[in-house]
């Protein structure tokens, strides 16, 4: 990688003409281009059961909002092999800057599903400990969170740490101001920051052709000085190969890189989400022969390294973990009203302190 | 959608859906665009068929970003057209807050006259649906602070429609904040006779002797409802429905309240320098010797937008309008006021 | 800069300069950072010296863009710093609004406590000091009517370093509003014993029976004018200098009025919702049975900030606090009012 | 043009790898890149004419503010190139969107310098009157006039006028959101507008190194599908060719275009700034010998076009309207306060009524 890209040189900082690919649809090799090392057959059987997971874990986050166990749900079916790969290639003490649709990627994180749904069941905002895993909360207010990752990845600099911040952000999210500059103050800054653009072809209804003229949104990298890259999204192996590389040229000083991966919504934008308004479905269809966990387990199985057993022992994995999820959601989540004084500041106000009064008196009388 | 009928029953949505299309259809000018306003028809479905029937030119999806929505909308309206834009939700205008504040509100003022900015930005708004933190917010002293802008907010499907259709004329920028929780209620709407009050005018939604509750979109159902309580209790409450924040119809409000000698005010947003802390001042400034009691407030508290499973705690409801009647010391014993009460 | 000297004569500008100095100094985690703020200092010197004594690492130019700055603020502290942020002048803080609105002020709320954000937003506000369009909004209210944050605006140097010195030391976000008109008043300002009254706290400037004046950053001296002026004609007024406006000191601003049973509020912005909004309600909310007269509010008009030449026109002046004054009905013959007092 | 240009492919998107020139430092002519046609000698000695007059407004303006006449003014010393080939690109019913540091475009598209100057003397915000002369306010809050500029090309599209946009903005100015989102918009619409960057190196103190970290700032083109170039900004000829260019193609239909034009200012920000705090003075005398008015009059004077008496006559010109703008400055500005409620909103309202009323006590009582 470090070969390629020679930063401040326009060739350097261009991605590949074409999305970088190692394994074809059907699942069977293709020559990558050079400087791009396959990652090794063990991490490659770690993603395959993460995919697994991650699906069941989606499939299930999706029939949840059908019992009205959650209130919404934005899948991240077809996506998988980004969010995971996007996991993968950070180490524990890195950090990760997610969107709402990136449930599949907190939990591969090893991120308890429950608090990953607290946001969507309506239980809290943020369910998780960010500190704690390193996981910023799920972000909403597109493209801000980049932002965020840029200073994190500062602050890490600052500090010593060789931690590196991933940033995902979607096709939409990339035509918000914030994600302008994020970029910038990541390349003036050299800040150790990965950002992760999943181009699912949608924002809601809006198709990408309505949101940018670009060839590709990786040459975005270019007008910022930031080395890009483009990457089959639906193709594990090359998002992996290709983050993992982008992730090692931030940990060693390199400053920030861009990978557009090339991928596909498969479900609604959410449950609530009304996609025949505005897609065929002949155009899923197409899409679902590129799904990313087949072709994996094909590429996998073909290389022999993936027999009937392991598939069937990480279904089986999957399985389980999908119902201690549901058993899990069945409890309401709980909810003390008086914790919405408790966190607006370190110290109540006077006027917060009032305002608990009167909602106490209010649910007194309310017993009465 | 029923834009056709002139007498239906609607909903606000539909309401405002027949506005617009109305709008798009008596002035070629007349413009709709926004985030997935086109084929979907906008989350909440306002712009529902408008692409179908006019085409991607005239109602049409813009890239996402909302400064650059608003700022398209600055450009178009100076060229001549007059934009209607969506902002998705509440939050989501924040973006193009500068675009709002330093330009949306100010070109007129510039250019002494010179350019004038014919846009009506509608927000969806507020709470009391579940939506997940960003998508409540209660954003309308933001706009209402601001020189420049009116600001107005319906409560009924009527005024939904008459309200947008008066907007979309109007020679400056309208920021139309659209009670989200009141899209899918239902009601007698005329779309041909206005039966609304015009633009600049509140509504008496209910005549009442004992106090004034003022109120103004989501929370004017809220207000309805405790007056109808309050009635059984033989208390007769005045509910104002401001219908517009800017400009502001002191008339109507004072009026009341010099009459009724009481005055509660309604607000869902978070209360600290809110409308309601203007329309208190406002009104014991110019009701001060009418005045029984203070003016009272009723707002949310002074927290972000709380998670849907709180989000009852949060918003005024009829029993804390009637706490706040309750307070306005109706007798010179107020600890018996209850008593007193029950058994007029 | 004197930051060394602990009792000296300091303008506004060299006492918030000293601030920052004593805070980088003391603690290893704040940077200094926004637009123009290393080797120039900032526009308005605030931040002179500091690159040159402290390094490029602990306080630098940022490029230009203020969301990105606040941002950049939110994931520095999330990584465990104290950002201190300059944003220019009070209108460039707009691109900045959604990260103030929806993280700056909810973070700590929105993960329960376990992220908070120890940042102060420097935001240099306000007019009087002939300033182009763009350059003068009093932007305060926006801030103070979002839940999360605290608001803060000095109006002596004094308090300017040890509000700062707080804000900074503040586990919470704090939007710290300079009045620009007063960088350059100098005061006696201690930077080593503490004389301004704690955080949260208002502070009496003048005492007085008759009325009480509230005020806060740059209209505190106009309220000391106007209590200057009234005392010729025999009248005490008292003025209350809010100091932080979030949270709000109810305590010693009730107390006064409840004891003089008049108030006129004064603030500098446009009035419609503005903060004296809030503080009128607020007052006569708590003080309604001590108030003689309605609490009344001189402010700015409500308009776009004015150009250099109309802007005396448009600020609240003595003369505006005094017809104000005036019209608090210390006589049952209004009228007689002026008789009476020259007589007295 | 046209040829070279071939948008949606990477090679018709991206600069020329050096700035444009046609004439270097010395004055003499170099070899330009293919594609650009030189402006004809009628045009460049127009152009001579209103570099003159504009340097000589641009003098006089900086003098008014010493004598107290102009609250503040950011000079375009340096950057008379840009501005005037901008101008000189356009016709009459095109449109203009300036900055703050643009008053010399404006002059130079005719307009009344006194009313240019309105806003920087303080009289009001914008002295002259858009619509009529087809020049946006000059905008102060940075990047915000490059969406509008799109909302008014794609006005124009659609009512079928052949008219382009021009909106101006600073180096610095690049880094906004509104920047990004401007140039999203335009290539999404494709809207006949041409942005043109004036990078003068400089955004007050920030010195462009730590402003972007690009190769060159007209890289930011490609990552919107926008054909772009970069132009020597202190070469007039240059500078008027990628223009006349860049605008043929938005005229033709072919969308947005993003020119860079590296330029230098010369002066302090504003009359108000003290440049020795953050640059050397040596960086300022190397510009020097890159004066743009210079370099054109050795040039048409290497070419036989300019004679001396065509320089005198420029400079008495531009002397005799510099000393009508002096005169004409000399009078203060007239000011009705009420006219501070006439423009809020077409009609008043009750409220800015009353307060008009208020205003009216305030001054009948200051009269007595
Ligand atoms: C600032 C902002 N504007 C609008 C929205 C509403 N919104 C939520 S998701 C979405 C589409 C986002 O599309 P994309 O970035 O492609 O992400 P995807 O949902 O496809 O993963 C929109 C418009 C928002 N969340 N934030
Ligand atoms: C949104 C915004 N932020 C900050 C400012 C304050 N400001 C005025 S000019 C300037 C520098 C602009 O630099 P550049 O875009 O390079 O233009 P130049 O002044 O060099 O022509 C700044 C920071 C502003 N006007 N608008
Ligand atoms: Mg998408
Ligand atoms: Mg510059």
């Amino acid at each position: 990688m470090s070969v390629r890209r020679s930063p401040r040189t326009v060739e350097g900082l261009l991605p590949s003409p074409e999305p970088v690919r190692f394994v074809a649809e059907d699942g069977t090799a293709v020559e990558p281009p050079a400087g791009y090392a396959e990652p090794t057959g063990e991490h490659l059987m770690e993603a395959y059961r993460r995919m697994v997971l991650g699906r069941r874990f989606d499939r299930q986050a999706t029939a949840l909002t059908k019992q009205g166990r959650l209130a919404v749900y934005p899948s991240s079916r077809g996506q998988e092999a980004c969010q995971i790969a996007g996991v993968l290639a950070l180490r524990e003490d890195d950090w990760l800057f997610p969107t709402y649709r990136d449930s599949v990627a907190l939990v591969s994180r090893g991120l308890d599903p429950v608090e990953v749904l607290t946001l969507l069941r309506g239980g809290w905002h943020c369910g998780y400990d960010p500190a704690a895993t390193r996981v910023a909360p799920q972000c909403t207010p597109l493209a801000t969170q980049t932002i965020h990752a840029v200073g994190m990845a500062d602050a890490l600099r600052r500090k010593g740490e060789d931690g590196v911040v991933m940033a995902f952000i979607g096709d939409g999210g990339t035509s918000e101001g914030d994600f302008h500059e994020a970029l910038n103050y990541a390349a003036v800054l050299r800040a150790p920051v990965v950002f992760l653009v999943q181009n699912n072809k949608y924002a809601i209804s809006v198709p990408l052709a309505k949101q940018s003229a670009a060839p590709a949104l990786a040459y975005k990298g270019i007008g910022y000085g930031i080395p890009s890259e483009q990457v089959d999204g639906n193709d594990l192996v090359a998002v992996l190969s290709v983050l993992d590389a982008a992730v090692a040229h931030a940990r060693t000083g390199g400053g920030p890189f861009l990978v557009e991966a090339h991928t596909y919504r498969m479900d609604p934008h959410t449950n609530a989400d009304d996609p025949t308004r505005y897609r065929e479905s002949q155009e899923v269809e197409q899409w679902e022969s590129a799904d990313p966990l087949a072709r994996l387990e094909t590429y996998l199985r073909g290389r022999g390294l993936l027999g009937a057993e392991d598939v069937a022992a990480a279904h089986k994995a999957a399985e389980e973990y999908a119902a201690r999820l549901r058993d899990a959601m069945n409890a309401d989540p709980e909810a003390d009203p008086f914790e919405l004084f408790d966190h607006v500041f370190a110290e109540p106000t006077p006027q917060l302190n009032e305002q608990r009064a009167l909602l106490a008196s209010e649910l007194t009388a309310r017993e009465d | 959608m029923t834009a056709t009928t002139p007498n239906a029953s609607m909903s606000m949505a539909q309401a405002l859906n027949a506005a617009l299309r109305d709008a798009l259809r008596e002035d070629e000018r007349v413009l709709v665009f926004g985030e997935d306003v086109g084929p979907l028809g906008g989350v909440f479905r306002v712009t529902d068929g408008l692409t179908k029937e006019f085409g991607e030119e005239r109602c049409f999806d813009t890239p996402l970003a909302e400064a650059g929505i608003v700022g398209l909308a600055v450009g178009l309206a100076m060229g001549g057209f007059r934009p209607v834009i969506e902002m998705q939700f509440d939050a989501f205008a924040y973006p193009a807050f500068e675009q709002i504040a330093s330009h949306v509100a100010k070109l007129r003022n510039r250019t002494r006259g010179r350019l004038s900015l014919p846009i009506v930005i509608r927000i969806p708004y507020a709470g009391g649906i579940g939506g997940v933190e960003h998508h409540c917010d209660s954003s309308e002293a933001y706009y209402a602070h601001t020189p420049g802008l009116k600001v107005v907010t319906p409560a009924t499907a009527d005024d939904a429609y008459w309200l947008l259709r008066d907007a979309i004329a109007d020679p400056d920028p309208v920021i139309f904040m659209e009670p989200k929780r009141l899209y899918w209620s239902k009601e007698e709407t005329s779309t041909a006779d206005r039966r609304a009050a015009g633009f600049g005018r509140a509504a008496v939604r209910r005549e009442g002797r004992d106090a004034t509750l003022v109120a103004y979109g989501p929370s004017v159902p809220v207000a309805l409802q405790a007056a109808e309580a309050a009635a059984q209790d033989g208390l007769s409450l005045e509910v104002v429905d401001l219908r517009t924040i800017v400009p502001f119809d002191d008339e109507t409000v004072v009026a009341s309240v010099r009459r009724t000698g009481r005055c509660v005010v309604i607000q869902e947003a978070q209360g600290f320098a809110g409308v309601g802390a203007e329309i208190a001042a406002r009104v014991q400034e110019r009701c001060f010797h009418s005045l029984a009691a203070p003016v009272l407030r009723v707002t949310g508290f002074d927290i972000p937008y709380p998670p849907p499973i709180l989000e009852h705690s949060h918003l005024p409801d009829v029993d804390r309008v009637l706490d706040a009647v309750d307070r306005l010391q109706f007798d010179d014993e107020p600890d018996l006021l209850h008593l007193t009460r029950e058994a007029s």
